[in-house]
């Protein structure tokens, strides 16, 4: 395979390409960052390019929205990914308010937000 | 004075909003959206007018206990929906097996289950969002009073 | 047009993704998650999925970015 | 046969295990009462074992499957001639020893704890010479070793805790070394009941590593070199008669299984033909000079009973590796004349460390002259112990001796004799100071040293006597048993 | 630092991994891909009749995989409980 | 069509529904709340037993939800494997809720018992529903259902270590929940189903087509599962989630949750990938070294730890090395014993945890130094306490011992006897970290505030009480669930 073919492979695949570079950014983020809202969106931004990966499975070129107009003979894209992560969405939204109120207490208790500074607030007292 | 300009805003927008979101919520099985997008505009509405005015007034809205009623009721809503299909006879969370009348296709009033799902995820959502934001801002004030 | 459109708005979401993780004010983070999550939902209603896109404004973009706000004003500004 | 004998095996095991709970009961009210059960108890034991006699000696084998754990992995009981003999000196041994606990015991703490363990381990060293397959074998196996470790730290000091430690781990090791055995040949033989087909016919490397792992699991027991190493701590620690059980009776319980394992696991022809049986032969010998070396060094009379012990068990480890008949009778008699020999002396010297309190054989100047039975008997398990005819020790030596003779190898001779030899500087030593040495100052001594309780100086008396009368008469009864043993391992049959 | 840097190269190597797989991938808005086939093609074809939606993702959702969204209702119903508690604890 | 047709759902919606009702009994009718979930969990665990009976009787059988047929609709696939797992979640999760419902109540505040229990019933109904799950995509929804409950019913102690543990459990939950997701993406991308069976069907022919795309698809899965079920390089928050966590909690996240990870693991891997796949990939094979490592590491880390929760929390990474283990070497005795030391250790894990909360609860002595003579005063837990070690250890009639029979068995068979003594070598290592403590505890003075334990309330008695009898009992009479599981194994392997 050689390079003009690569690139057009990836041109073609375009959207596959650019959600699983979200999807290492955003994973990156969450794996390095210390801040902890930080690590918060880098979760986001990995999972919503994972949506953008599967929502690309389903789209069929010059199809319509899967919203059915009886009677008439549309090409519509496939449904069931569109489908599938809706409750994907809701996933990440839940998992988000819930890792929110965990640092809005994590605050409360070390004063900081900070991961590095929790390992030392923590090692400096509990051992 | 920036306040009372939010304040007439929100209090303009705020009900449009909400209206929209009862349209994406009861559209949901005609057009896009439905209880989930719905449900987090109304709530998202609610969270704006206390955000303008104050908690207090959100909450007077919507009293914890409503919300906590509201938030299970819409679990159960959709539950129950799916244990009735078993007493009709179907599988669980059947529809059109278990007799719910599908009604005509583009109608408001179709779709059997989904329209009582939808309504239930909707005000589940809406709920929980409202939930959600008030228990996150009130522990301020409870700790601000603590401390 | 519409590929180098679509090229755009996904060059879009890796600045956005790379300058959320770079920045060091929260909210302008949040903000910057903010028009990252509208651009994705517009990109989904280029891929013909305007109900994701609808929830995304929603869910993703609205509640987030409050819940995201909330949750700074809680904590601190700066990282 | 009659269901009621089929069932005798069981009962002779079940039988304790059900009284310890009796006995558990039943002490929190009565001391006494706890006293007479647990005698009667290994009394009951011994008699039943007894009862299997006269089918034992018409050569029937009794076999008693209870129930099926899994897929051809059974608990079931199988007594053949060897088991009968080790069962019958065991609960023989036991009988005295929870006599001479009474008195023993009395002075010391936590006797609720000792008489049901005490009964628990009679029970689980029923199991394993009753033991119809590996699995049974090693199920009581790991259940007296396990259930041992409270006789071992039974004074609780910090000493006792630490030799304890050492013992538990140890044997969890010699446990699982069984288990990774078991398994091995369950996988390889597809069974693992003793006493049917040869389970292992093929030289493998897996087999190897069978017969390693067996070596380890069981040689652990008998205090092998080099897995002794928790022997001389922990036989010392515990109270005298436990002492007397473990070197006496639960050492053997390793040799029992080795016995098995050579003879109905892998088989003689197969062991001589790989070659295997040269690390056994090997570690016997460094176990029987290292174990009589070391014992010299001993101040601690416990200690040094403890190093005997390493040391007697290498000779019936060496005698397993010879495959003489009469190395096997020797090897087997052994077995007796060592569980008598040193119970007698553990006994005896519990006597001797109750009434003066003194541990140290430096210290026990004149205690002869003071305790007059106690150190006769110790003095002549101590003389029977180097090999002095007409003593027991002398007959299983020199049956030994004759067998590794027939198999051609005269150095095993030498061995023996080298070792008599250090077994002769470690003994003479004690009976000398005892009997001849100067008593210690008697500044110290407020209470008068008397004689031992007859509760305590009958089982010594008796094992003592068996010393004697088994080395004189040419023919007594365990020297019978380890005829037919032999000949029923050798040739499955009489 | 050490961590990060062996981090950096792990997510570089999955990176490079995942790429060559979208190289590998089915072609992106192809009619004949494997995910076209009769899954969805009854969906869009039958969900009025079987459903009574137009919106063939609300008639997915609600009905033909009902079951998921009653999940998902419950994972944000779970997340609530959990945030709730959490705050609430003291 | 019968009503016992629908005990899977009532399995799985039954909790589901009390989960939803429990805020508003705790809100108006406090009282209910623990008579509720106890009897909701019963009726689960009843309906799980019924299942087993069902397929015992009748064989597998598949569970339409909506009456849509595969592979338009979900369908819970009611198999021997499944049946099996519902029965371990809800059985030992039931027994844990008796000891939680009094546990709790010094643990947390009064008015989070509640909420406790929506999150504990959510937690079971994921599990079972991961069990019964026939769909891909609905098996992801459940994990993170699981995955947020676990968090939940540890965060709700709310003290520093609780919150961070939690954090750190969340988000590396949440990077398990994306892989997986992306995994379930590729795997749909090629083969266009979501139901296990259809993929099954789908996949030789995509394997000829997208290789690269379904290994790279394995990868992620085993990443993903391999992060939640704690396998060892990935295993870096279980040993704060679980020890600083509510004794339930930490029962029920170290007995069933890892668990529950694994046999989701383990279907998707035998059921869904052809089997030619592991050939000409070394999946297995790294499966097969990560479990060594963790079997070796998990119990090296064990040895040293000084807090007794902590000690625990370790030991499962070791125990949850085994469980990869029976199900990494490819043969039917392994993964039998695999299959069956998810349910021995989850028995044993829980009762482990629940006697050190036991011990927590009344001397708060967490400090295994601490706990010296704790035999002698509280001697139910320490009983219980050394039966679970003893079952670590794999001492015969110990159900312990049955599973590692089963996993060297099948390690032999196999011809991999190193992987035998690996097993040999972490029972010793076990021995190592277990023994002292129960020596400690029956042998020594007790001291301090052991010397002098609150009592023990009954409903904390009682459930150590059980699974110290049910650990004997499956010790000595293991085919009361090997028959079940001895199937379920067949169905795995095709034989």
């Amino acid at each position: 395979m050689s390079i003009t073919d690569v690139l057009l492979r990836l041109h073609q695949n375009n959207f596959y390409f650019f959600a699983i570079l979200l999807f290492i950014i955003g994973f990156h983020t969450m794996l390095t960052h210390n801040n902890l809202i930080k690590k918060v969106i880098g979760m986001n931004i990995m999972d919503t390019a994972i949506f953008l990966f599967f929502v690309a499975i389903g789209y069929i070129h010059g199809g319509r929205a899967p919203i059915l107009e009886p009677g008439a003979a549309h090409l519509y894209v496939n449904p069931l990914p569109s489908a599938l992560i809706l409750t994907g969405i809701v996933v990440a939204v839940s998992i988000t308010a819930y890792a929110l109120s965990l640092i809005v207490k994590i605050y409360q208790h070390y004063g900081t937000i900070d991961a590095e500074e929790i390992m030392r607030l923590r090692g400096g007292e509990t051992l | 004075m920036e306040d009372l300009i939010l304040r007439y805003v929100s209090r303009i927008v705020v009900p449009f909003v909400q209206l929209y979101g009862l349209y994406v919520v009861f559209h949901g099985h005609l057009s896009p959206g439905g209880g989930f997008s719905g449900g987090a505009i109304i709530g998202a509405s609610m969270i704006l007018y206390a955000l303008a005015f104050n908690l207090a007034a959100g909450t007077k809205k919507i009293s914890h206990d409503l919300s906590l009623i509201l938030e299970s009721s819409g679990g159960l809503i959709y539950a129950g929906v799916g244990l009735l299909a078993i007493f009709l006879g179907a599988n669980f969370l059947g529809n059109m097996v278990a007799g719910f009348p599908l009604g005509t296709p583009g109608n408001l009033f179709s779709g059997g289950a989904i329209m009582l799902i939808t309504l239930g995820v909707g005000i589940k959502v809406a709920a929980t969002m409202i939930t959600l934001f008030y228990s996150l801002i009130e522990e301020e004030q409870a700790t601000d009073e603590h401390h | 047009m519409t590929e180098l459109l679509q090229y755009l708005l996904m060059l879009f979401l890796v600045v956005c993704a790379v300058a959320v993780a770079r920045i060091r004010d929260l909210l302008a983070a949040v903000i910057i998650f903010a028009a990252y999550s509208l651009v994705m939902a517009i990109l989904w209603l280029l891929l013909a999925s305007p109900d994701i896109a609808i929830t995304e404004a929603a869910l993703g973009a609205g509640v987030t970015t409050l819940l995201l706000l909330a949750a700074i004003s809680k904590t601190r500004r700066e990282e | 046969m009659e269901t009621a004998i089929s069932f005798l095996p069981v009962w002779i095991v079940m039988f304790p295990m059900f009284m310890t709970l009796v006995i558990y009961y039943v002490e929190q009210r009565s001391e006494k009462m706890r006293n007479a059960l647990s005698v009667g108890t290994s009394v009951v034991t011994f008699l039943s074992v007894l009862m299997l006699y006269p089918y034992m000696m018409a050569g029937e084998i009794i076999e008693y499957s209870m129930f099926q754990l899994l897929p051809n992995l059974e608990i079931s009981f199988r007594v053949d001639i060897l088991s009968f003999s080790l069962a019958l000196l065991s609960s023989f041994i036991w009988m005295l020893v929870s006599i001479y606990s009474i008195d023993y015991m009395c002075h010391e703490h936590g006797c609720n704890r000792y008489y049901p363990v005490l009964i628990i381990t009679l029970a689980s060293c029923m199991g394993i010479f009753m033991a119809g397959d590996l699995f049974t074998l090693f199920v009581f196996f790991e259940l007296m070793s396990l259930i041992s470790y409270v006789l071992v730290v039974h004074e609780e000091s910090l000493e006792a805790l630490r030799a304890g430690y050492k013992y538990l781990i140890m044997t969890i090791i010699g446990g699982l070394a069984l288990f990774f055995g078991i398994i091995i040949t369950f996988e390889l033989g597809g069974s693992v009941s003793l006493g049917g087909e040869t389970l292992i016919t093929v030289p493998s490397t897996l087999a190897f590593f069978a017969f390693i792992s067996f070596l380890i699991g069981f040689g652990m027991k008998a205090g092998m070199f080099p897995l002794h190493v928790w022997l001389p701590d922990a036989h010392p620690v515990a109270p005298s008669p436990a002492s007397a059980l473990l070197s006496g009776i639960m050492l053997k319980t390793g040799a029992y299984g080795l016995l098995r394992v050579i003879f109905h696991v892998f088989s003689p022809g197969l062991l001589q033909e790989a070659g295997w049986m040269i690390i056994l032969a090997v570690v016997a010998i460094i176990t029987i000079l290292l174990g009589s070396a070391v014992a010299i060094t001993q101040d601690d009379i416990k200690r040094r009973l403890a190093y005997s012990s390493v040391g007697q068990m290498g000779y019936i480890l060496l005698g397993m590796s010879i495959f003489t008949e009469r190395a096997l009778i020797g090897d087997i008699f052994h077995i007796f004349s060592h569980a008598f020999m040193k119970s007698t002396l553990f006994l005896a010297a519990g006597a001797i460390i109750l009434k003066t309190g003194k541990r140290s054989i430096r210290e026990l100047g004149g205690i002869g002259r003071l305790m007059p039975f106690t150190m006769l008997a110790f003095t002549m398990a101590a003389l029977s112990m180097i090999g002095i005819p007409p003593l027991s020790g002398f007959l299983s030596k020199w049956t030994l001796s004759l067998g590794a003779m027939d198999a051609g190898l005269p150095y095993y001779v030498l061995v023996l004799l080298v070792s008599s030899l250090l077994n002769g500087l470690y003994y003479l030593p004690i009976i000398i100071t005892a009997f001849f040495g100067a008593e210690p100052g008697h500044e110290h001594e407020q209470v008068k040293i008397s004689e031992a309780p007859y509760k305590m100086l009958i089982p010594i008396a008796i094992l003592a006597v068996s010393c004697l009368l088994f080395g004189l008469l040419p023919t007594n009864l365990p020297f019978d048993l380890s005829r037919k043993a032999a000949d029923f391992l050798l040739r499955g049959g009489f | 630092m050490m961590r990060k840097i062996l981090i950096v190269l792990l997510l570089l190597l999955i990176g490079l991994a995942l790429i060559v797989t979208v190289l590998e991938m089915p072609t992106f808005g192809e009619a004949g891909n494997p995910t076209n086939n009769e899954v969805p093609e009854r969906y869009l074809e039958r969900s009025i009749e079987e459903t009574g939606a137009l919106n063939v993702i609300a008639s997915i959702i609600i009905d033909y995989r009902a079951f998921d969204t009653l999940g998902e209702a419950t994972v944000l119903f779970v997340a609530i409980a959990a945030a709730f508690a959490t705050l609430k604890a003291n | 069509m019968n009503a016992a047709h629908h005990l899977p759902v009532l399995a799985i919606v039954l909790p589901l529904v009390f989960a939803y009702l429990m805020p508003l009994f705790d809100r108006w009718r406090r009282g209910w709340c623990t008579p509720a979930a106890l009897g909701v969990l019963a009726v689960s665990f009843v309906a799980s037993l019924a299942m087993a009976w069902q397929v015992m009787t009748g064989g597998p059988y598949y569970y339409q939800m909506g009456n849509w047929p595969p592979p338009w609709g979900i369908e819970l696939n009611i198999d021997y494997l499944a049946v099996f797992t519902a029965i371990t979640m809800t059985g030992v999760s039931l027994v844990v809720l008796v000891y939680a419902s009094k546990d709790l109540l010094h643990e947390l505040k009064p008015h989070l018992l509640g909420w406790y229990y929506t999150l504990y019933l959510l937690l079971v109904a994921s599990m079972v529903g991961m069990a019964l799950t026939n769909d891909i995509f609905n098996l992801f929804v459940f994990v993170e259902i699981c995955a947020i409950a676990a968090c939940g019913i540890i965060s709700i102690k709310s003290n520093k270590e609780c919150l961070e543990a939690s954090f750190k459990y969340l988000i590396l939950s949440t990077l398990g929940s994306g892989c997986l997701l992306l995994a379930i993406a590729l795997l749909y991308m090629v083969t266009g189903h979501l139901n296990f069976t259809y993929i099954a069907q789908a996949l030789p022919e995509a394997m000829r087509l997208y290789p690269y795309n379904i290994l790279a698809a394995l990868a992620l899965l085993l990443v993903g599962m391999g992060v939640k079920a704690a396998l060892f390089p990935l295993h870096v928050w279980l040993p704060d989630a679980h020890s600083s966590a509510p004794s339930p909690s930490s029962a029920v996240l170290s007995g069933l949750v890892i668990k529950i990870y694994a046999v989701s693991l383990l279907r998707v891997l035998y059921q869904v990938f052809p089997a030619d796949i592991f050939e000409v990939t070394p999946v297995l094979n790294i499966l097969l070294w990560m479990s060594t490592l963790a079997i070796i590491a998990g119990s090296m880390f064990a040895i040293v730890q000084e807090d007794i929760k902590k000690m625990l929390a370790y030991s499962s990474v070791a125990q949850i090395g085994y469980v990869f283990m029976g199900f990494a070497i490819v043969d039917f005795f392994a993964l039998t014993g695999g299959i069956l030391h998810v349910f021995n250790h989850a028995m044993m894990k829980a009762m482990l945890f629940m006697a050190a909360g036991a011990f927590i609860y009344s001397t708060g002595v967490r400090h295994l130094s601490g706990l010296k003579g704790i035999g002698h005063t509280m001697p139910v837990p320490a009983v219980a306490f050394a039966i679970g070690a003893l079952a670590m250890v794999g001492i015969p009639l110990t159900n312990g011992f049955i599973s590692k029979w089963y996993l060297v068995l099948g390690a032999l068979h196999d011809g991999q006897p190193f992987f035998a003594a690996v097993i040999l070598l972490s029972s010793l290592l076990n021995g190592i970290y277990y023994l002292p403590i129960i020596v400690n505890a029956f042998f020594s003075e007790p001291q301090g505030r052991v010397a002098a334990p609150l009592p023990l309330p009954r409903q904390m008695q009682v459930p150590l009480i059980i699974l110290g009898l049910g650990c004997l009992l499956f010790g000595i009479a293991p085919s009361l669930i090997l028959g079940l599981i001895y199937r379920a194994s067949e169905a795995l392997l095709g034989l």
